[in-house]
């Protein structure tokens, strides 16, 4: 393969580091007047231009050795993550101008994203683990930035509980390659697929510490836990980043992991798989939206409520048990959908919190008032939130519910059933949020301005929510066709 | 055309929220004009609606989500038929007058009318929508926007209430996305012509399973007992026109839905739980007649009543003829104006006296006669007396069931007999007695939207009270197909 | 006979004419009372003049129905209601009662209501009745009549509570709604049964195929049950009668016409129209009916004694009378109930306008603030006395052959009811006399100050009332003297019987010696006693009183049926059970509802424990969580245990 | 592997790493658990020499040994305040029940699972003299990739690790 | 016990003893250094299974890459050296704010 195929295909990538040493350069010859954020916009608007290049060079397939793989399924997860990343830079510019490393803070995201682009490429287990836990290292330092009490404390602990998660998962990912002798996921299929009797419990073994530790990074029940504290002690930016891009990423592993590694549906552990993320995904709808009821702080119910979604979208990976690209599919727009909404809502808080100084609900009260534009949007996200209608998490929900349905399996009707009474408890603390800022009336009535560049993507993502909500043809489509790579040809 | 009718208040909607604030009164002009023209289409459909087709009218459609597999096949699909068209009809005229009756509203005037005729479009969607899928999105496009004007126009515990309404209707619904989806999961369509035409007969889950969780959400909605209990908080606790809203469509909407969809499409569990529906619709109606008798409060009262009015629609429903269905195919559309009315002067009157407690009232008529006349009229067509709509409907229904719940039956006639019970005793303490000094500054309702807004309402009453044929020949057409199917079942 | 056949549009007409008239009134007259109360009598003039004219083809066609067409109502499916009108002999009497009465109290109330602030409102409601009535009797359809006795009842409703701004009118007017309601409850499932079971609502039809047997036994014992609750509502018998007295809370021009004459005669039209059904019905159900007439006439008499009030007693009567006439029809005495509710409807009619005239002059309808007036308002006297005699039955009034036809039928059929009949005849007497000499006889005690607003003169000078109240009494009179022998031969009894299957024509007219003089001994003896207690005051009536111990005071209590009713049905029932109901859904259904939302907040605070913002906490959950997750999945999934047995 | 002196080997140096790591969990004071740690790695290592890992072995000694053991002393001495002690969190037992957990169910999994269906001897039948070779074709040949990207994780690890701990530049900024 | 032979079985238990005991120090220790320490047992632990796969398995036949496992070591290592650096930064970094780097008391962030 020649040096420009290969430049072809890890071009996303490259770039994304390329971009980081960039812009820490950048930050070191200029310091504070260099232009950081925009060269890093740059970075990531040439990473997504190659990514469509790499669609029009016929990149497809595995690429060294198999180490990555480049399909309609990694270009997906490219998009929306190069996509996440630039709304968290152009709409916490006004916030990153104030923090002291932002040449620093600006070249760990990318690092960061470039890493969860190869991620969503791995094909093997060595470069899965490497990106991982490049991406997740550099997120721990994302979440102690700004290095006060809240924020270190934040990446202390965000940075020990990732490292027992990655022990975990490395633990898995040693039995999967001592069974099967590999360490490629399509070797490692071939081996689940024909598995003897005899090596079912390493197996089971080997997927829940992997699904375990992938689970960390989607925040599903019970490895969620860092969650609340980290979105609340992190700064927003990087809290709205996590709680996109790197759930995102989990779950674009997971599902490559599953339908790449493990060998997809119709082997003997599905079922084992499809129960386990079941029973995950209701407890962590349970977990998420209860706990987030008795909650006052704007961004920990973010945090819950990004925990109760997780469970969501898990629905759709407990839907794995059906062949075609039922679940997945759902998995994928559900994603890109969730990623236009809760960017919204974390970007909005931000907005609003860093004038208000405060993360108290009580505080948002008569927003619409203070500033409508963003008490609009974050009402909007939240109605998508919570899967009210005409907004794309209506879609996103029905979609995925749909898709558990579709298999056929009489537990999964159960599943959805739990999913469904839970949307009914998350009415409750979302709404009452949505009435607060519409109807209370504010103590102090002074406007709150939201910066141009906040603004700009507010407007984005509320017209990708409601574009989404009324048109989710293409988007499904397009999730549809990305799903479809994963299965064998 | 019923896209016009979709899009038109929801256009006023945004229109009168990008209004100045310096200007927000204006909105109930843009209000008027949006609801007013949405009335017109639904006048306008309503007489080109042509009993004699069988099937929709007036359909559109396109293909709205055209997944390529995964069996999510959704089509944008609305169409009216004899079941719908009056109720669009109703819709349209509630609409205008709860405009109407929101005309001094001050507050918040922009966004009350905005979600006013948000939720319009909403109900508008339920009542048109010929794919499950949108049906249910219609279902829950309503949810937000009476949270917002309960919880917000409101009085009383407002918050609660809201709330309440809100985690009932949700949890009810959330059932019902699970049945809507096994079926549609079964059939691989969504398409509610198509699964009337082909009803699913074997699921994942056992069909009666889906049967009932569809029918939770309308049982909610309707509301019947033992699910009620948000109705009177709700009302209570709503501004006017949101009463008028609620009582006059929105319970509907649960009618409707087990009428369109939760019977023909699964008509043998329809029919296999027919005692059960009999038995809650019966015990419904006294319940609610029972309450009513001893409620303090206005409007607390009209809000019971209505549980037990409706159970007449359950009623009627669970005889599953074609008489029955059309009787409450009728009570639907007769309590919508009736109760429509009721809570129009009721609410009127709270206006001025800014109390609901019956027992601070006496002698209104004195000072009243208009608002008094209008109670008046409003409550006799409540308890049923002919020449009024809500004697067709209520006859027609115990005709229909009388054959299959003989005891159900009898127990909705007597909550007739306790109907004029509630309502005279209510008209002798608010509006008889001697006139007192204690409302002496009361006036009578005489602008003009007030008395367009009741005139319109008795207008309807006693029109469909003297000559039903306005109604039924609608009704007919579109009760006879799914009697058909539901009398072809045993 | 004297004209051509009536054309079915002028027979329409008479139905329509009150209708116009209320709503002219309605749309245009609100402000003119004058021209209000003319045009009604206008309007109601002509329907009498098409009434006459009606009962004049009836006659023709000797009582049997005319041919008209029903017209489509409502269609439905199967439903398909029509109306139309019925006039045969029966209806044909109705419909002149009716239009002559209205006719007669409309004249009677200009003077009654002048100056009365809602004389519009009182004229456009009496036409309303009016119309309502005439449309019950002139229906030819189940639905159609019970859709006008519905009316009948609103109009009744809105009559008595004509002074709504009265407490007591107000309740009077609701209790009078309502309990008929109770009866209607039977009524309606009649209705609904009838035509469940038989498919049509035609009340030829129906008599028909129930005197052909071809309603199975049960159905038609319901039906005819359901209508005598029916009924027994609205021509208040046992025990729903308790609301008439108190509906004279309405003006006296009401309690004429509606509480007397024709709208609580309704329930008796009822059975009668439905006589071939009732005679089909097993006997225990005429025995029935017939007891509870008996029993409510004696029941009523009763308290007519001791009422103190001249309206009360005379709704007593009323009471009393319907009785008679229930009584009848439970014996087959279809000709002797017809004809009685015929001659009562004008010796009553003429009794309350002549209370009204004592009230006009007085203020006041309580007897003891009366007396002596004989002399100032001779007419009223005069014919208060002829009405009064007529109703206890003495030859040869009205009253007496119209009675003795009804006991006639008791002496053949069942002597026990002839025996409570004669006795009620006594009772009859008595009360009527009592009335009589405790207001004309004896010395005037000055009667009450006028109520504000209200249309009384100076009560301290009593005056004979004037001239349009007088005359609707004279002409009355004319009724109560002489339309009992419309019946005398026959004549009366072969007409209304056309209206009947002509198998269930079996009425002669024969006199019964015993009867005859029995009753008419009984009517004297009740003068008698009258005379001495309440003319003579020898014994005086407190002697009795006492003599008679707790007795009088249960009778004045009205044998505590209100309260019954009231305090133990509605109070303790109703509302008891309403209450109970509204704790269940207080305290059960919501507090499940908010229990499980109080529930959930506490897991939920519960579950935030769990956070306790510690990392070793949230690793430990990491790691116990893999381990539950793997053991379950050993378990579950792997067959760890099978694995492990040796 | 059947010879006496592997055999030998591997029980004792099981012991003693298994020992220096119980010693970990035990010692009283966090500086002697530093140095069972440094044992444990040090017995790890022999039993990567036992597997014939000798590349690996030495990497250990190096890596963690070494540079790891390092890095915690440094760590220690800058933070001088701090408690000395090994002590135990509130959360010992649970902590006890998820390591003997997965302790258990992994020795489970790792005694009844047929592993003899796989049983083999792929490297004794190569036995190549030393492993170093092929582990630098693997890691610049297949392995390229994850190699380069470790590369910047090391970097930025380091920039993170400077980026917070470096002293401030100015006041302080942010939220 | 010299004439049993060393199987991977035997590797694998002495690697989940390792693995469990780090868990524990992991997840009971109060100090974060300790922790840190924990995580690196548990790190090596995984090291010695895939050291052990490597050596043992059959899964390595022809098409087998039994030095991946070493590789995988390699990789683990760096990480794991490239963790304890950031951990210790942030160790400190939290000690210059509250002179102290016991987990208890880091715990303002909660419920």
């Amino acid at each position: 393969m020649s040096v420009l195929a290969t430049a072809l295909y890890l071009g996303p990538a490259a770039l994304l580091y390329l971009g980081a040493g960039v812009v820490l350069l950048a930050d070191l010859i200029h310091g504070r007047r260099a232009v950081t954020g925009l060269l890093t916009l740059v970075t990531l608007a040439l990473a997504a231009v190659w990514a469509v290049l790499q669609i029009g060079g016929g990149a497809q397939g595995p690429i060294l050795g198999g180490a990555i793989v480049v399909d309609s399924f990694s270009l997906y997860f490219t998009f929306l993550l190069t996509a996440v990343t630039a709304a968290v830079v152009v709409g916490t510019s006004e916030w990153a101008a104030k923090v002291e490393d932002r040449g620093e803070f600006y070249s760990l995201l990318l690092v960061s994203v470039g890493s969860m682009v190869l991620l969503v490429q791995s094909n093997d287990l060595i470069t899965l683990f490497v990106a991982l836990e490049t991406t997740s290292l550099a997120q721990f330092i994302l979440a102690g930035i700004t290095r006060n009490e809240r924020s270190s404390e934040a990446g202390l602990k965000y940075l020990l509980s990732g490292a027992v998660a990655a022990a975990v998962l490395l633990y898995g990912f040693a039995f999967l390659f001592g069974m099967a002798g590999t360490t490629s996921l399509p070797g490692i299929a071939e081996f689940v697929r024909h598995a003897g009797d005899g090596l079912r419990l390493p197996l089971i073994l080997a997927f829940v510490f992997v699904a375990a530790g992938v689970g960390f990074k989607m925040a599903i029940f019970p490895f969620h836990a860092w969650v609340p504290d980290v979105y609340q002690g992190a700064p927003t930016p990087v809290g709205s980043y996590l709680s996109v891009a790197s759930k995102a990423a989990g779950f674009a592993v997971v599902l490559r992991l599953f339908y790449t590694g493990l060998g997809g549906a119709g082997t003997p552990i599905t079922h084992d798989w499809a129960m386990l993320f079941g029973v995950f995904a209701a407890a962590s709808m349970l977990f998420g939206n209860v706990g987030a009821l008795v909650q006052t702080n704007v961004k920990r119910i973010l945090g819950y409520s990004s925990i109760a979604q997780a469970g969501n979208i898990a629905v759709g990976i407990a839907a794995v048990a059906a062949q075609g690209t039922v679940g997945p599919s759902g998995v994928l727009f559900f994603l890109g959908t969730y990623a236009a909404t809760n960017l919204g809502a974390f970007l909005a808080v931000n907005a609003v919190s860093e004038r208000l100084g405060s993360d108290e609900i009580t505080s948002y009260a008569g927003l619409f008032k203070r500033a409508p534009m963003t008490a609009v949007v974050l009402s909007l996200c939240l109605a998508s939130l919570t899967g009210l209608p005409p907004t794309a998490g209506f879609i996103a929900k029905v979609y995925i519910f749909n898709s558990a349905i579709q298999t056929g399996e009489v537990w999964l009707v159960g599943l959805v059933a739990i999913a469904v009474v839970n949307t009914a408890i998350s009415a409750f603390y979302y709404l009452r949020w949505v009435r607060t800022m519409i109807l209370d009336d504010p103590e102090d009535a002074t406007p709150i301005e939201t910066p141009g560049g906040a603004q700009g993507v507010l407007l984005l993502a509320s017209a990708a929510v409601l574009f989404f909500g009324l048109w989710p043809a293409p988007l499904i489509l397009l999730a549809q066709q990305a799903a479809a790579a994963l299965l064998p040809a | 055309m019923l896209t016009l009718f979709l899009l038109l208040p929801v256009t006023g909607a945004v229109l009168s929220l990008f209004l100045p604030e310096e200007k927000q009164h204006d909105a109930k002009w843009i209000a008027l004009v949006f609801s007013g023209a949405a009335f017109a289409v639904s006048v306008v459909v309503f007489a080109l609606f042509n009993a004699s087709v069988p099937g929709y009218q007036f359909v559109n459609t396109f293909e709205w989500i055209a997944a390529s597999d995964a069996g999510f096949r959704i089509r944008y699909t609305v169409g009216v038929d004899g079941l719908s068209a009056p109720l669009v009809l109703l819709l349209g005229l509630l609409s205008v007058v709860s405009v109407l009756v929101s005309w001094r509203i001050e507050v918040k005037a922009k966004q009350y009318f905005a979600w006013l005729l948000f939720m319009e479009t909403a109900v508008a969607g339920v009542f048109l929508s010929l794919d499950l899928i949108q049906f249910f999105l219609f279902w829950e496009l309503e949810l937000l926007p009476m949270f917002m004007l309960i919880s917000q126009w409101g009085s009383g515990r407002r918050l609660y209430s809201a709330t309440k309404f809100l985690i009932y209707t949700l949890a009810g619904s959330a059932f019902m996305l699970v049945g809507f989806l096994v079926l549609g999961a079964t059939a691989g369509t969504f398409d509610i012509a198509e699964l009337t035409a082909k009803p699913v007969t074997q699921a994942v889950v056992p069909l009666t399973f889906v049967f009932w969780a569809i029918m939770l959400a309308f049982l909610v909605k309707l509301p019947t007992f033992p699910v009620h209990t948000w109705l009177p908080d709700a009302h209570t606790d709503a501004p006017t026109a949101v009463s008028v809203m609620l009582a006059g469509v929105l319970l509907k909407m649960g009618g409707y839905g087990i009428i369109r969809i939760a019977l023909p499409l699964l008509p043998q569990q329809a029919h296999d739980s027919r005692l059960i529906l009999a038995s809650l619709a019966g015990f419904s109606v006294l319940w609610g007649a029972v309450i009513t008798l001893r409620q303090t409060d206005l409007k607390r009262l009209v809000a019971y009543s209505s549980v037990s009015h409706m159970g007449y629609v359950l009623l009627g429903v669970s005889a599953m003829g074609s008489l029955g269905l059309s009787g409450a195919a009728m009570q639907m559309f007769t309590h919508g104006t009736i109760t429509g009315l009721l809570f129009v002067v009721v609410g009127l009157i709270y206006d001025r006296t800014h109390t609901r407690e019956i027992s601070q009232m006496s002698g209104l008529m004195h000072r009243m006669p208009v608002v008094g006349t209008v109670f008046v009229i409003a409550g006799l067509a409540s308890l049923g007396l002919p020449g009024m709509s809500g004697f067709v409907a209520e006859m027609t229904t115990f005709l229909g069931s009388l054959d299959a719940h003989p005891v159900a039956t009898a127990a909705g006639i007597f909550g007739v007999v306790l109907s004029a019970g509630y309502i005279l005793w209510t008209v002798q303490r608010v509006l008889h007695g001697p006139a007192t000094d204690r409302w002496k500054e009361l006036t009578d309702a005489t602008s003009w939207w007030e008395v367009t807004a009741m005139a319109s309402l008795v207008f309807v009453i006693l029109a469909v009270g003297i000559y039903p044929a306005l109604l039924t020949t609608a009704v007919q057409a579109g009760i006879a197909p799914i009697a058909q199917i539901m009398e072809g079942v045993s | 006979m004297l004209l051509p056949h009536i054309p079915e549009a002028a027979v329409w007409a008479i139905y329509a004419a009150p209708l116009i008239s209320f709503l002219v009134i309605v749309v245009a007259l609100r402000t003119r009372p004058l021209l209000a109360g003319r045009f009604t009598i206008g309007a109601i003039g002509v329907a009498w003049l098409l009434a006459m004219w009606a009962l004049d083809t009836s006659i023709g066609l000797g009582g049997e129905p005319a041919a008209f067409h029903p017209h489509h109502w409502l269609t439905l499916f199967k439903l398909d209601v029509e109306f139309g009108l019925r006039l045969d002999g029966l209806s044909a009497v109705m419909i002149a009662v009716v239009t002559s009465i209205s006719l007669l109290v409309q004249i009677y109330s200009t003077g009654y209501m002048a100056g009365d602030g809602g004389y519009a409102r009182f004229f456009a409601f009496m036409s309303l009745f009016t119309m309502s009535m005439l449309g019950l009797v002139m229906a030819s359809s189940l639905l159609q009549l019970f859709i006008h006795w519905e009316l009948v009842g609103l109009t009744s409703y809105l009559l008595i509570g004509f002074w709504f701004h009265r407490p007591s009118a107000a309740a009077a007017a609701k209790k009078a709604f309502i309990v008929t309601r109770f009866g209607d409850f039977g009524f309606m499932l009649a209705v609904v049964l009838i035509w469940v079971k038989t498919g049509t609502f035609d009340i030829a039809e129906i008599n028909h195929l129930a005197h052909a047997g071809e309603i199975a036994v049960p159905v038609l014992t319901g039906f005819v049950l359901g209508l005598f609750a029916g009924a027994a509502g609205k021509s208040a018998q046992f025990p729903l009668h308790f609301w008439l007295p108190d509906a004279m809370e309405g003006p006296t021009p009401v309690s004429s016409i509606v509480h007397s004459a024709t709208m609580v005669a309704a329930g008796v039209y009822l059975l009668l129209r439905f006589f071939g059904a009732v005679e089909a019905a097993p006997e225990g159900v005429r025995t029935t009916i017939a007891f509870v007439g008996a029993f409510t006439a004696i029941f009523a008499a009763s308290m007519g004694i001791v009422a103190t009030d001249i309206k009360r007693v005379l709704a007593y009567s009323t009471i009393s009378q319907l009785g008679y006439m229930v009584m009848a029809i439970g014996l087959g005495g279809y000709v002797a109930a017809i004809f009685h509710l015929f001659t009562h409807a004008f010796f009553k009619s003429l009794l309350f306008q002549g209370a009204g005239s004592l009230s006009h002059a007085t203020n006041t309808f309580e007897m003891p603030l009366m007396g002596g007036l004989r002399k100032a308002m001779p007419i009223t006297y005069w014919t208060f006395l002829i009405g009064s005699l007529s109703l206890s039955g003495v030859f040869p009034l009205a009253g007496f052959w119209s009675k003795d036809e009804i006991l006639a039928d008791a002496w053949n059929h069942n002597i026990l009811l002839w025996l409570i009949g004669t006795a009620v005849a006594f009772m009859t007497a008595l009360y009527m006399f009592r009335a009589i000499f405790l207001t004309f006889f004896g010395d005037y005690k000055g009667g009450a100050e006028p109520e504000h607003g209200s249309h009384g003169g100076h009560a301290s000078h009593p005056h004979e009332s004037p001239a349009s109240m007088v005359a609707p009494l004279l002409i009355l009179t004319v009724g109560a003297i002489f339309f009992g022998f419309f019946n005398v031969g026959g004549m009366f009894g072969h007409f209304v019987e056309g209206a009947l299957a002509p198998e269930l024509r079996h009425f002669e007219f024969e006199v019964n010696p015993v009867v005859l003089v029995v009753s008419t001994v009984a009517a004297l003896a009740g003068i008698g006693v009258a005379a001495a207690i309440y003319y003579a005051q020898r014994p005086q009536s407190s002697v009795i009183r006492g003599a008679l111990g707790p007795i009088p005071g249960v009778v004045e209590h009205l044998y505590y049926v209100n309260e019954i009713a009231e305090d133990g049905v509605v109070r303790g029932l109703l509302l008891g059970v309403g209450k109970l109901a509204a704790a269940f859904d207080k305290y059960v259904v919501d507090g499940i509802v908010n229990g499980i939302g109080q529930a959930t907040r506490l897991v939920g605070s519960g579950l935030r424990l769990t956070i306790t913002g510690q990392q070793q906490a949230y690793s430990s959950l990491y790691v116990l969580g893999v381990v539950v997750a793997v053991g379950a999945l050993f378990v579950l999934g792997g067959g760890i245990l099978e694995r492990l047995a040796p | 592997m059947e010879s006496p002196g592997i055999i030998i080997a591997f029980w004792v140096l099981a012991a003693v790493t298994v020992g220096g790591c119980l010693m970990v969990l035990v010692a009283r004071n966090l500086l002697h658990a530093l140095v069972f740690l440094v044992l444990a790695f040090l017995g790890m290592a022999g039993l990567f020499v036992t597997l014939s890992a000798d590349f690996i072995a030495v990497a250990q000694i190096l890596i963690y040994a070494g540079s790891i053991a390092v890095l915690m002393v440094f760590a220690i001495m800058l933070t001088p305040l701090a408690a000395r002690d090994n002590a135990n969190s509130l959360y010992l037992l649970p902590a006890l029940a998820a390591g003997l957990g997965i302790a258990g169910l992994v020795s489970v999994v790792a005694v009844i699972t047929p592993w003899s269906e796989l049983k083999g001897d792929a490297l004794g039948q190569s036995d190549p003299v030393t492993t170093v070779s092929a582990i630098g074709d693997l890691l610049l040949g297949r392995y390229v990739l994850p190699f380069e990207v470790a590369s910047i994780l090391l970097f930025f690890a380091l920039l993170g690790a400077i980026v917070l701990v470096h002293e401030r530049r100015g006041p302080r900024e942010g939220s | 016990m010299l004439g049993l032979s060393v199987t991977l079985a035997h590797y694998l238990v002495v690697s989940a003893l390792i693995f469990g005991i780090g868990t524990v120090i992991a997840l009971s220790k109060r100090n974060a250094v300790a922790v840190l320490m924990g995580v690196e047992l548990m790190l090596n632990a995984v090291n010695l299974t895939l050291i052990a796969f490597s050596r043992f398995s059959s899964a390595f036949g022809q098409n087998g890459q039994p030095l991946s496992g070493h590789v995988f070591v390699v990789f683990v290592l760096t990480v794991a050296a490239a963790e304890a650096a950031v951990a210790l930064a942030m160790a400190v970094l939290v000690y210059r704010q509250r002179e102290t780097v016991d987990l208890d008391r880091i715990n303002l962030l909660r419920g």
